[in-house]
């Protein structure tokens, strides 16, 4: 017996909506014309949303903002895939998700002004709070999963993170957890090309990452991060397939990064216009509105209509935001331990 | 009332629970099949399941996070770090996450697990198998840690943390595994978090000590006027009783295993330089490993305070 | 001598030192290309090249596992954790490893690496980015800990830190980096580790303080015949210019970033205590951060600790 | 464009030598008679190593010690691949490296008797002393091999660890930053498919360990762990890919622990008699004693010579090992810094 094969494996790559706005038929998910449109409008608020916190940050009104312009359509796709009782373990650069769902908007504007009141997600949103720490969100996740197996709830588990995170451990620990219980759990990796000033070729050797799965036992699937519908389509079946007992799944969105990684860092210092340029044809927004507008759905007229609206409800979230009274010092204290230590009592005193 | 070690006193706290309680879920390396290098989990899994009783892969901060996963969804998961010196693998999972939660998410969510480890020197094992950094998590707010000194404590603490609201560090001292049986109440007790007890009453000298040091100082403060203190939960720490004795002997030594420098010894002096110090006679002494690593088994006696320099600390202490 | 802040007071001494010693290369998260996210790297991957000044992937534990084994084939190298909070993934390679490389190899190998990292408060930066857990490392036996509170010191520190055999733990405090410039020398020159500084003279009370707090503490005596004491190595710690100055004064006053249980002071107020007790006129008071997670911008200045509550407590020791 | 298949990777297997001790001439490596021999000699010195240890650990002589037995081939063969000037960083499983290159023996058995001076590896040997804390040793390795790509030494680093180590977050960084900076490296995973009670298909989900280097970008590749002859050329080809600038490579060797993981281990908790008989056919020293006697080269009493000569190497060592005198406390503070602090100098004096 010499060199023998004992296995093989098959990277593959889903993308239904070209960049001209044509859609694959073969492969175009089951969505109603109203559920396209919502989709179109959830990617022009996020990219509102977007565009006001960056503006705000300049302002000095916002802290440290990490934009999430050009990733629109992983967050939106992945968003309206996913049911009212599944759960959510972000990492910071996916707040499409939450403004798909209507998470409250002045909440996150919130977080951006370094106000810890705002990381107490809202009752019916079974989300984490936002994550910095890169990758350390991702056990987190698997727990859960693993607590929904147990419980045996009908319920998937959601975690996204970026390209960087990959090459942390918690991410191959949690992965590796995931594949042994086949936990039910879907793994969705923005890659967006960079890590701060680190390219992808920086960050690994792997052609794709997609493929990182393979060393779990379980699909690894890259999809067009900037198409929403095959977006849309991996992420519900990955969610149906976990729901129903079938085990994690890793979707690699292949999309990238348009802005700086936060209003603190210049890009310019380490990657070029082209390249920035290149993909600005891909526009996720624009692909979609090139697609509506095939179908005679979609006029400038329409689009900007939908741009009023989404002006509108950021307008209104940032004088929320704004009238929203400063945290007091006791806010150092509650929520520390369910009852204060006597050393905490005195400090809180103190104050 | 049985006779137990603390391994069956521990094993029996977590199989009431576990009885009690479904939210109660163990999850580590060799817990289940082998039921635990020490035994510790021996019979669990056969009894509640394997997916209550949950074999790991080789992944300490994946069992921590997973951990914290489970607490938050309504889990009161019991992870065990199969030696305290696998924990620093699994320290930001722990330091920044787990203590952190209720308060990162303002009470949203909260973060009720208990970590076991066996913690501690003194059994003749490898490398790492015997470290006692318990300062280290001490320095993480939202955190509690216990450790206990014998079957009975071991067995009402445990019971404690596990409906504490809480995370728990519970440290199990190994060199007392298998040492001392005790009277031990086959029905539910729990002994408060966050108290110390007096484990020997005396009025010259306060000496503070836990886990496997306490035996340590109760044999060797034989023929002193000696008020000894068990911790029992190292953090937060009970000042109220340290400072009584404290008012009443005017003397402190406080005896551990971890290295000095930082060690919890410096907590505990420190908050009594600022809190007792004009009911203080002299110096407050530390009694300590040195400030070098820990060795292996040949060396471990070195290593660990002996009874001759707690006595030494306690003659110099009484000089004043 | 040129006017530098501390951004460009470190940079320069990794770039001379790079210049002298081949041995020395640089590792870690942006640095190269982006010249690090507080631009301290600034320059060096152009002037060195990609092989020694080297961007590496998002990986900790990684990057801290390397540095060990590239110092234990004969190179110097300068790991930077972006952030301190980001440094407890890589606590096992650190605390475990590099620390006691010299130590389990008895000396066949040693493990002379510097790692960097921007430590502390007060720049309004996310979770995990301001943390202060200086002690945590200090309780590693085998490693110093070495926090400058200006340009002059940092550049003078990190060369000594550079030529140690042995690893140190180089924090920077961020809300320094930009915030004073000091006269630098352009040469070679190196500030002893393991010394701590006068940084004001004074009789009544020995006011004792490192990294940002120095300043702010600074501030605060104007006005008390304090005399301020600047650690800038913390581990190990300069006991005998500390027990010095509290002969002299009787009264002593901690001040740190970090939460007070288990923080740094807890060392210094225990060592005094067990050594320097008969100067003691009262108690020792630490002014530190409450034990709390550290918060988010809003509530920073909340959290450290202020130049009202320096002030208090020096109002407070002497009254003794 | 549908779902493309962007990838596709191809897991192989090499064996050469049978269970019934007959070689595949074509995949035969290039060895003398002698160095054959030398094979032979050496695998029988482990084993012989191996059962003493054992018997000293049950007679109180020596600390808790984690046989080898089963592993020979595995360390052997990757052994004489290696040359005198590459690193290697150990896990703790396999001191057939050490005796097939003549480490000196009675300073192994030292280490399990809990003597710290017996982790001051001798001059001559690139080796880092055994690592207790699973995977820790694998970053180190490669940060060596950072620093052999950094001084362009014709070196190679080589990092032995087991199939547990896989599922830790230091492998996978590690891996990752081998691949990326394409390092002079070998990675030797000894799967013996069990971590103390932890079978492999509990360790992780992936049908073999090789494949998880797809994720890095890199080669990887399964050997028969119990043919000396698979694991020399594997170990060859890869110590001379990395040695000659063609980066890292993975290796998993599939073996089998045949004794307990460590003599405090009952593996009798959790595996069954069956299971382990099924791998005695498989056995390494067996297995090449029959290749040797049909080239006529082996008969039993060429074999107790061997026996007899390996026997007295191990008694001497033994005699060695314990003419050691204990430790003293001074050894505590030696060797913990170049000079030691105020503190530490004083504690030493108090001793
Ligand atoms: C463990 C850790 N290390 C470093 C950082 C600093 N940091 C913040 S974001 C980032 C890059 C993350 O890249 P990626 O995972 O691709 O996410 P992206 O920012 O592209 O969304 C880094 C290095 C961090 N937050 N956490
Ligand atoms: C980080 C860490 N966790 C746990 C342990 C305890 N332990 C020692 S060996 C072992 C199993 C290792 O399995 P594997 O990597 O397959 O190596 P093998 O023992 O089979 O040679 C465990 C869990 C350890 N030494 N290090
Ligand atoms: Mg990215
Ligand atoms: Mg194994």
């Amino acid at each position: 017996m010499p060199r023998e094969t004992i296995a093989t494996f098959e990277i593959r790559r889903l993308s239904v909506l070209n960049e001209e706005g044509k859609a694959d038929e073969s492969l175009m998910p089951p969505l109603s014309d109203d559920e396209i449109w919502r989709m179109y409008q959830a990617m022009v608020l996020t990219r509102t949303y977007d565009e006001r916190a960056v503006a705000l940050q300049r302002e000095g009104r916002i802290g440290t903002y990490p934009p999430v312009m050009g990733q629109e359509a992983a967050q939106v796709g992945t968003a309206l895939a996913m049911s009212p009782s599944d759960w959510l373990f972000p990492s910071f650069r996916e707040m499409g998700v939450h403004l798909t769902l209507g998470y409250p908007i002045h909440q996150l504007l919130q977080y951006w002004t370094g106000d810890e009141r705002a990381q107490k997600v809202p009752p019916g949103f079974n989300f984490f709070p936002f994550c910095v720490a890169v990758s350390s969100q991702i056990p987190q996740a698997v727990g859960a999963a693993m607590a929904v197996r147990y419980r045996k709830d009908p319920v998937a588990v959601l975690t996204f993170f970026g390209d960087g995170a990959t090459s942390k451990g918690d991410f191959h620990e949690a992965m590796n957890m995931a594949g042994v219980f086949r936990l039910p759990i879907v793994f969705i990796c923005q890659n967006n090309q960079w890590a701060i000033s680190v390219p992808l070729k920086g960050q690994t050797a792997s052609a794709s990452l997609a493929q990182k799965a393979v060393a779990y036992g379980f699909d690894g699937v890259q999809v067009d991060g900037n198409d929403v519908f095959a977006v849309y389509s991996a992420a519900s079946e990955a969610l149906e397939k976990a729901r129903s007992g079938g085990g994690p799944t890793f979707i690699e969105c292949l999309t990238y990064r348009m802005a700086d990684h936060t209003t603190a860092d210049d890009a310019g210092r380490y990657r070029s216009p082209e390249d920035v340029a290149s993909w600005r044809a891909k526009d996720p927004v624009l692909r979609l509105e090139r697609f509506l507008e095939s179908r005679g759905r979609w006029t400038a007229g329409k689009g900007s209509e939908v741009k009023t609206w989404a002006t509108g409800m950021i307008d209104e979230a940032v004088q929320q935001m704004e009238a929203i009274p400063p945290p007091g010092a006791a806010e150092l204290f509650d929520g520390t331990l369910d009852t204060l230590t006597v050393r905490q009592e005195s400090e809180r005193k103190g104050r | 009332m049985a006779q137990l070690n603390m391994v069956q006193a521990i094993n029996q706290a977590l199989a009431q629970e576990m009885a009690r309680d479904d939210r109660v879920v163990l999850l580590g390396e060799d817990v289940g099949r082998d039921g635990g290098v020490f035994r510790v989990t021996e019979g669990l899994q056969e009894r509640f399941g394997p997916e209550r009783v949950i074999d790991t892969p080789l992944s300490e901060s994946a069992i921590m996070g997973c951990a914290v996963g489970m607490a938050a969804y309504g889990l009161r998961p019991v992870p065990e770090i199969q030696f305290m010196g696998f924990a620093y693998s699994a320290f930001e999972q722990l330091f920044a996450h787990a203590a952190r939660l209720r308060s990162r998410s303002r009470g949203r969510f909260s973060c009720p697990l208990v970590v076991r480890t066996p913690y501690g020197g003194g059994i003749k094992a490898p490398e790492l198998h015997e470290e006692s950094t318990e300062a280290l998590f001490c320095q993480a707010p939202g955190l509690k840690v216990v450790i206990p000194s014998g079957p009975y404590h071991a067995k009402g603490l445990l019971l404690a943390s596990l409906r504490d609201p809480d995370p728990v560090l519970f440290l199990e001292p190994t060199r007392l595994y298998r040492m001392v049986k005790e009277e031990v109440p086959e029905g539910d007790y729990l002994v408060e978090l966050g108290r110390a007890r007096v484990a020997r009453p005396g009025g010259a000298v306060t000496v503070i000590a836990w886990g496997s040091m306490l035996e340590r100082v109760l044999k060797s403060v034989e023929g002193f006027d000696a008020e000894v203190i068990d911790l029992l939960t190292v953090n937060p720490i009970d000042f109220e009783t340290v400072l009584n004795s404290v008012k009443k002997t005017g003397r402190v030594v406080v005896v551990h295993e971890a290295v000095k420098t930082c060690g919890l010894g410096a907590e505990i002096a420190a908050t009594i330089a600022e809190e007792g110090i004009l009911h203080l006679r002299g110096p407050i002494l530390r009694v300590t490993a040195p400030d070098v690593p820990v060795p292996l088994a040949k060396l471990m006696d070195q290593y660990l305070p002996s009874s001759r320099q707690i006595q030494a600390a306690l003659e110099e202490v009484l000089k004043y």
